[in-house]
């Protein structure tokens, strides 16, 4: 089969470099890691917020990715490629970015902070945007893309019925494209987990309150690169069997 | 066509452009009228049904149902696709994959205001007037082609619309389902105060669901009117073989019809000038040798084709007009009916209906 | 959020919370100095560790910071530029480089010079972050002139190339040698002297709690604190 | 409309940050910067092996997409699972591990060093492999998702005029699930024109060879806030571009 | 069916589950030869069919086409679909969306080995004979209905299989188009060495193309053979409504036939056991009071409803047998007939027709 041998070659490209952290990870230390409180509060504080992060995006890109894909207004080439931006820019300068605007002293920021004394910056909340923000390409993208290729004409059929953009839109249209917007959740979500240069930038590095896994495993790459590796597996562990559960059940649903 | 201008529920004249291909059709449909429009493929019938529907914008001209504008681009009214009272039957049905034939149906009466209890109720008469009532938990991928056909009906009659729009709503049906649900369908609609338009192929389905008939050819009425008016005086080929019937058209000197230079026929009316003539292919009688006795047209023909038809065999004929026959298949055995055999043609002139052209 | 508020006062007149940005290579050192601090003055110290330049832009910004200690005088002077320095800065520490070799010294690497030849592979910090910068004065002091195969974003990357056998040799600080003895050699060299980075930290203009900043910096600079930073392989001035 | 709302705050949060930065860069250094030999190095090196990358990935990720996709075997959910793993391991932790593997005394590499004399670690080629590992999965899964959406009775349909699997994949399916694959190599395209920590850790930083843009924009951030952003903002631009001309032509073709 | 073995072309015994659904389908053609399979919706049609290209494995039973077997689960034999020599227009057509109606129909030859200009010529040819020439370089999207289904075909023939599977080919067409595209079909079958499978819901169809036909009813065959014995034979309600009877099921003794406890039928046929009666509806006469004289069968019923049918209108009578009658629109008025209306129905023994059952 002229497909498997790409196919099998792409598989071991992708694997063979776990094979190689798996080869190099300190087992014995991982008992000990696993229970340091530390090492605990930073993987629950990653799946929350790259959770938090999934969830935003979803309420804020389904809608974007839908006009993109949807309806026909001037400028639509320049905001397709805008949605891009995050995407390419280097993460500690997206971290940057988000600290111009929402920082103290930023542009909506000093707003927040003035109207309501909300700083965003260096909180648990400075972790969930900062994750949606490098995320939410991967979503609007994935989604844009199922919408382009799903039939509109039962679109049109649910319009005959009397449903309205918004109920054809949620009744319809969504569950037609739910494999596209499932796979567009899951490299959101992947992305927001593993994200680490704008999170350190815009929210900072406290332990309990911002330290991520990501960010945890690159102190760790400062002391040792083993414990760092040991660090990484166990996230990867966590993420792979979450995504694999949950996949599964999406996609036949 | 000749009511009061007040009783019409629509009026319109539909005008779309789709590259090359120009749709230019007025329509009119009184309260409780079932309208069919016919027409070969491609003549524009489903493009009609999208403009009527809001799914493609006229060009220009104008969409009036029961006094209130729906569509007319010069003074720039549009109402919406969702907004119109309508159900419609598409040509591929298009039913929902993701829910079930239930739901499918539900969804209308549920966007209409209905609780989903009472929708559900609504969606579950309809299945079962459909006899679709054991497949009510089905998804559409599960359905053969027909169920799905049922569902998509009982999906855009159950909405109770002021305008119904059927892209041959029975296309896809068995014989016998396609009777029962023929007569369902005439039943609804006869008690249906709304307006109908059923686009069809198929004759019989104009004939018995249709109070008038609208014939369309590349984007343009042809003839319009009730089926005993259509059946007995087509004005197009198309139309000739959709009642089965030989057409010409010719130049009428009392009841002698010249068709071309050298050929005419003798008819049973009289007329002057421009006519149509129209006989059934039962009406030829073929011959081995010319026929000579009472007054009749004969003419020495070619035989270019055989068909079964029905218990009877259709022969199709060249020589100086091309005409199809019926005959018995004994009368084909013992004449010997095969393709490029030489026959002699026989029509009475009782038999040929004339009527004016143009 | 389970940020705690105000501590009870304990030891001298200074309490409550306090916040430290510290560069990334002052983890392990800082963390134990902070531990002692805490348990021998009462005030909870928070740190917020990452790159010096991510530090120095996040204090620019607003950050709500106490002290920053940096790993290079230039980052520290984007703060004090910006007039966020609550007077003058204090070197607490210096670092020196070292040539990092695999363990065991393979390739007999004694000088500069031995990092010339043809197929040695090098690897050098970027002369953007502070060993890189150490790294040219060393070898200009040396008049060596060496053509490395990777200009490393900071120390640690440079030293796990040699860790994984990527490279023959690393320029890097003695105190990241040490904490790789298991897989690593620091061979010094003399014109190391030439070539000295320092460590400044500073109390923050917007600082909440300076009397507690003002007791860390003294605390830093105390002996426990040297000797923590001396074990670690740093000298101290 | 319910839909604009969030679609509208979607793209203020996408395109505020890009205002700050807009708004803090020196516009006065752009010219100077833009004849930089080394920022033209890097945006070229840049460009070129993302590409390359893209094309790696189309190479060994459409036909792993396509056997996830279409062809029931034992341990496809794990093998779907490992295809998410460079997504969520920390890029620099990526670097390592192809280190692990495709470094000079690592697993594959030693090998390759040995019998051909070839290391890959401080090349080109090990940019554009740190960069395919990288954004491979983002390929994958958006491929993936349109090939479950499409219609797979046009494949049956091939398969009755004779077409085996292959001429199917690529006469059929292909071009129906066209705008998913053009989906997905944007997606990795971008992922791998702002790749950064794998980049760095895999193949070093050696202006002309192997310092693309992200690199020099990473660099700089530790001495010139001003310079990386607008670096970033060159990058940006580029690339904004490149895919707005690219996109539009792809999606309506 | 009594063929000598070594005639047949396809033998196949298609057993698949689907589900609920069982089709069991013992199925011979010989070459040349045109089966249609005719059945109501769901009867399991598309599901033969799928099992015929491939798309679908068979449970259990055999396929065998010309000697080499095609699927045989208990010998663990598959050919798969791609190196099956068959052509197959499905119910929707399934062109591909992104080439034109020309790369549409020439992706089987090339497929099967011509060169890319052979291919696009054979297809041109096609396209011609289909009178679509001037649609090639049309997307299917661009096509009405009936054009699309036109191509499709097209599509399968131009592959030249030896099994032709056709899943509704008439279907959307229109009446004209109808009739010239079965004229085409119906030479081209003729001329076909291969076996044809044909399902459709068009008994016509089935007459005019078709050699023989099969008939199945929720998986099972119920009744199969030639034109004319199903057409004078009926044996299900489904082939009686197919071929326009009355069929009634009853006790034969002599010429009286006891269709129930207390009605009974005389028929021109004498019997005994178990028979089928059968009768079309323009044998039935109603008569407003009970008609006396020359010995018939008579009854009171009850009028159930009307419809136009062709040109006379098709009552639908209750009563001891329900049965459908045919009459004029005039002899209608004169009876006025409306539903609930009591009238006798009368059918002369002569026009009746009883044979065996079982
Ligand atoms: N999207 C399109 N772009 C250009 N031309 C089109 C498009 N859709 C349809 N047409 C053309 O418009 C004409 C009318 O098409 P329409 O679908 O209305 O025909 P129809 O009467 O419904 O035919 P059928 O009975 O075959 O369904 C045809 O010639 C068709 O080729
Ligand atoms: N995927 C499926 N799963 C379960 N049952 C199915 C599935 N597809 C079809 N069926 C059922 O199998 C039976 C046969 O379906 P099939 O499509 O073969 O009918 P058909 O004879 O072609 O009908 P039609 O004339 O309406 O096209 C039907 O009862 C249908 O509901
Ligand atoms: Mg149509
Ligand atoms: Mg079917």
């Amino acid at each position: 089969m002229a497909l498997l041998l790409p196919a099998g070659l792409g598989l071991l490209f992708l694997v063979l470099p776990l094979v190689g952290l798996l080869a190099r990870a300190p087992w014995s230390t991982l008992p000990q890691r696993l229970t340091e409180p530390a090492v605990l509060a930073a993987l629950r504080l990653s799946v929350q917020s790259a959770t938090l992060a999934t969830v935003l995006c979803l309420a804020l890109g389904v809608p974007l990715a839908w006009l993109l894909a949807r309806v026909q207004f001037p400028g639509r080439r320049l905001v397709r490629a805008l949605v891009t931006v995050p995407l390419v820019l280097p993460p500690v300068v997206g971290g940057v970015a988000l600290l111009l605007v929402f920082g103290r002293r930023g542009l909506v920021g000093s707003w927040l902070d003035a109207t309501f004394g909300i700083t965003l910056p260096f909180t648990t909340t400075a972790v969930v945007l900062a994750e949606a923000f490098v995320a939410m390409p991967f979503l609007i993208i994935a989604v844009e893309g199922a919408l382009r290729g799903a039939d509109t004409r039962y679109e049109e059929a649910a319009a005959t019925l009397g449903a309205g953009r918004w109920t054809t839109f949620t009744h319809v249209t969504l569950p037609l494209v739910a494999p596209g917007v499932a796979a567009g959740a899951v490299l959101c979500w992947a992305r927001a987990l593993g994200e680490f240069g704008a999170t350190i930038t815009f929210a900072g590095n406290y332990p309990g309150r911002t330290q991520t896994m990501p960010v945890a495993v690159y102190l760790a790459l400062e002391t040792d690169l083993e414990a760092a590796i040991v660090l990484s597996l166990i996230l990867l562990t966590v993420s792979v069997v979450i995504l694999a559960s949950l996949r599964d059940r999406w996609i036949s649903g | 066509m000749s009511e009061p201008a007040g009783a019409r529920l629509l009026d319109a004249h539909l005008v779309v452009e789709r590259g090359d291909f120009r749709l230019d059709l007025p329509l009119t449909i009184n309260p409780g009228e079932v309208v069919a429009l016919l027409g070969p493929n491609g003549a524009g019938k489903t493009t009609a049904l999208r403009a009527l529907a809001g799914l493609l914008p006229l060009s220009a001209g104008h969409l009036t149902l029961a006094g209130r504008e729906w569509d007319h681009p010069d003074r720039r009214v549009w109402i919406p696709t969702e907004r119109r009272p309508i159900g419609v039957v598409f040509q591929d049905y298009l039913l929902f994959p993701h829910l079930t034939a239930l739901d499918n149906v539900a969804f209308g009466p549920r966007r209409h205001g209905l609780g989903r209890q009472q929708a559900r109720q609504r969606a579950a008469d309809w299945l079962t007037r459909m006899g679709l009532a054991a497949h009510a938990r089905r998804k559409p991928r599960q359905l053969s082609g027909g169920q799905a056909q049922r569902v998509a009906l009982a999906r855009a009659l159950a909405v109770e619309p002021a305008l119904l729009l059927l892209d041959e709503p029975l296309a896809a049906l068995d014989a016998g389902t396609r009777l029962d649900t023929r007569a369902q369908l005439h039943r609804h609609l006869a008690a249906h105060t709304g307006a109908t338009l059923l686009v069809t192929h198929d004759p019989l389905d104009a004939l018995v669901l249709a109070d008038r008939l609208v014939i369309i050819e590349d984007g343009h009425v042809v003839q319009e009117g009730d089926a005993a008016t259509i059946t007995a005086r087509p004005r197009t080929d198309y139309v000739a073989r959709l009642v089965g019937l030989n057409l010409y058209r010719g130049r009428a000197a009392g009841q002698r019809v010249r068709l071309s230079a050298d050929f005419g026929l003798t008819t049973g009316d009289r007329h002057d000038g421009e006519v149509f003539v129209a006989f059934p292919p039962s009406a030829v009688a073929l011959h081995p040798r010319q026929p000579d006795g009472s007054p009749r047209n004969t003419w020495p023909a070619t035989i270019a084709g055989v068909q079964r038809h029905g218990d009877n065999l259709r022969i199709q004929l060249n020589g100086p007009i091309e005409v199809a026959a019926d005959v018995t298949p004994a009368a084909a055995a013992q004449l010997r009916l095969v393709p490029g055999q030489r026959v002699w043609a026989a029509v009475k002139a009782a038999e040929t209906r004339a009527y004016p052209a143009g | 959020g389970d940020d705690s508020s105000d501590q009870p006062a304990g030891g001298d007149g200074v309490s409550g919370q306090l916040t430290v940005f510290a560069a990334a290579s002052l983890t392990e050192s800082f963390t134990r100095i902070g531990q002692d601090f805490e348990a021998a003055q009462g005030v909870k110290v928070i740190f917020n560790f990452a790159g010096s330049s991510a530090l120095a832009t996040q204090i620019n910004e607003g950050a709500p910071a106490d002290v920053f200690a940096s790993a290079a005088p230039a980052n520290m002077d984007t703060v004090l530029d910006a007039g966020n320095g609550d007077g003058e800065p204090v070197t607490f520490a210096r670092n020196q480089l070292v040539i990092a070799v695999p363990k065991g010294n393979p390739d007999g690497v004694t000088s500069l010079s031995d990092l010339t030849k043809p197929d040695a592979k090098v690897a050098l910090c970027a002369e953007q972050v502070p060993c890189g910068a150490a790294a040219g004065k060393a070898l200009d002091a040396a008049g060596v002139a060496l053509t490395p195969v990777t200009l490393e974003r900071d120390v640690k990357a440079a030293l796990a190339k040699v860790r994984l056998g990527e490279v023959d040799a690393a320029l890097v600080y003695r105190t990241d040698a040490r904490a790789a003895t298991t897989d690593v050699d620091g061979i010094e060299f003399p014109e190391s002297a030439e070539a000295i980075n320092d460590y400044p930290i500073v109390v923050l203009k917007d600082a909440a709690n300076k009397a507690a900043a003002r007791a860390f910096l003294e605390y830093v600079r105390s002996d426990t604190g040297r000797n923590v930073l001396t074990t670690a392989g740093f000298q101290v001035p």
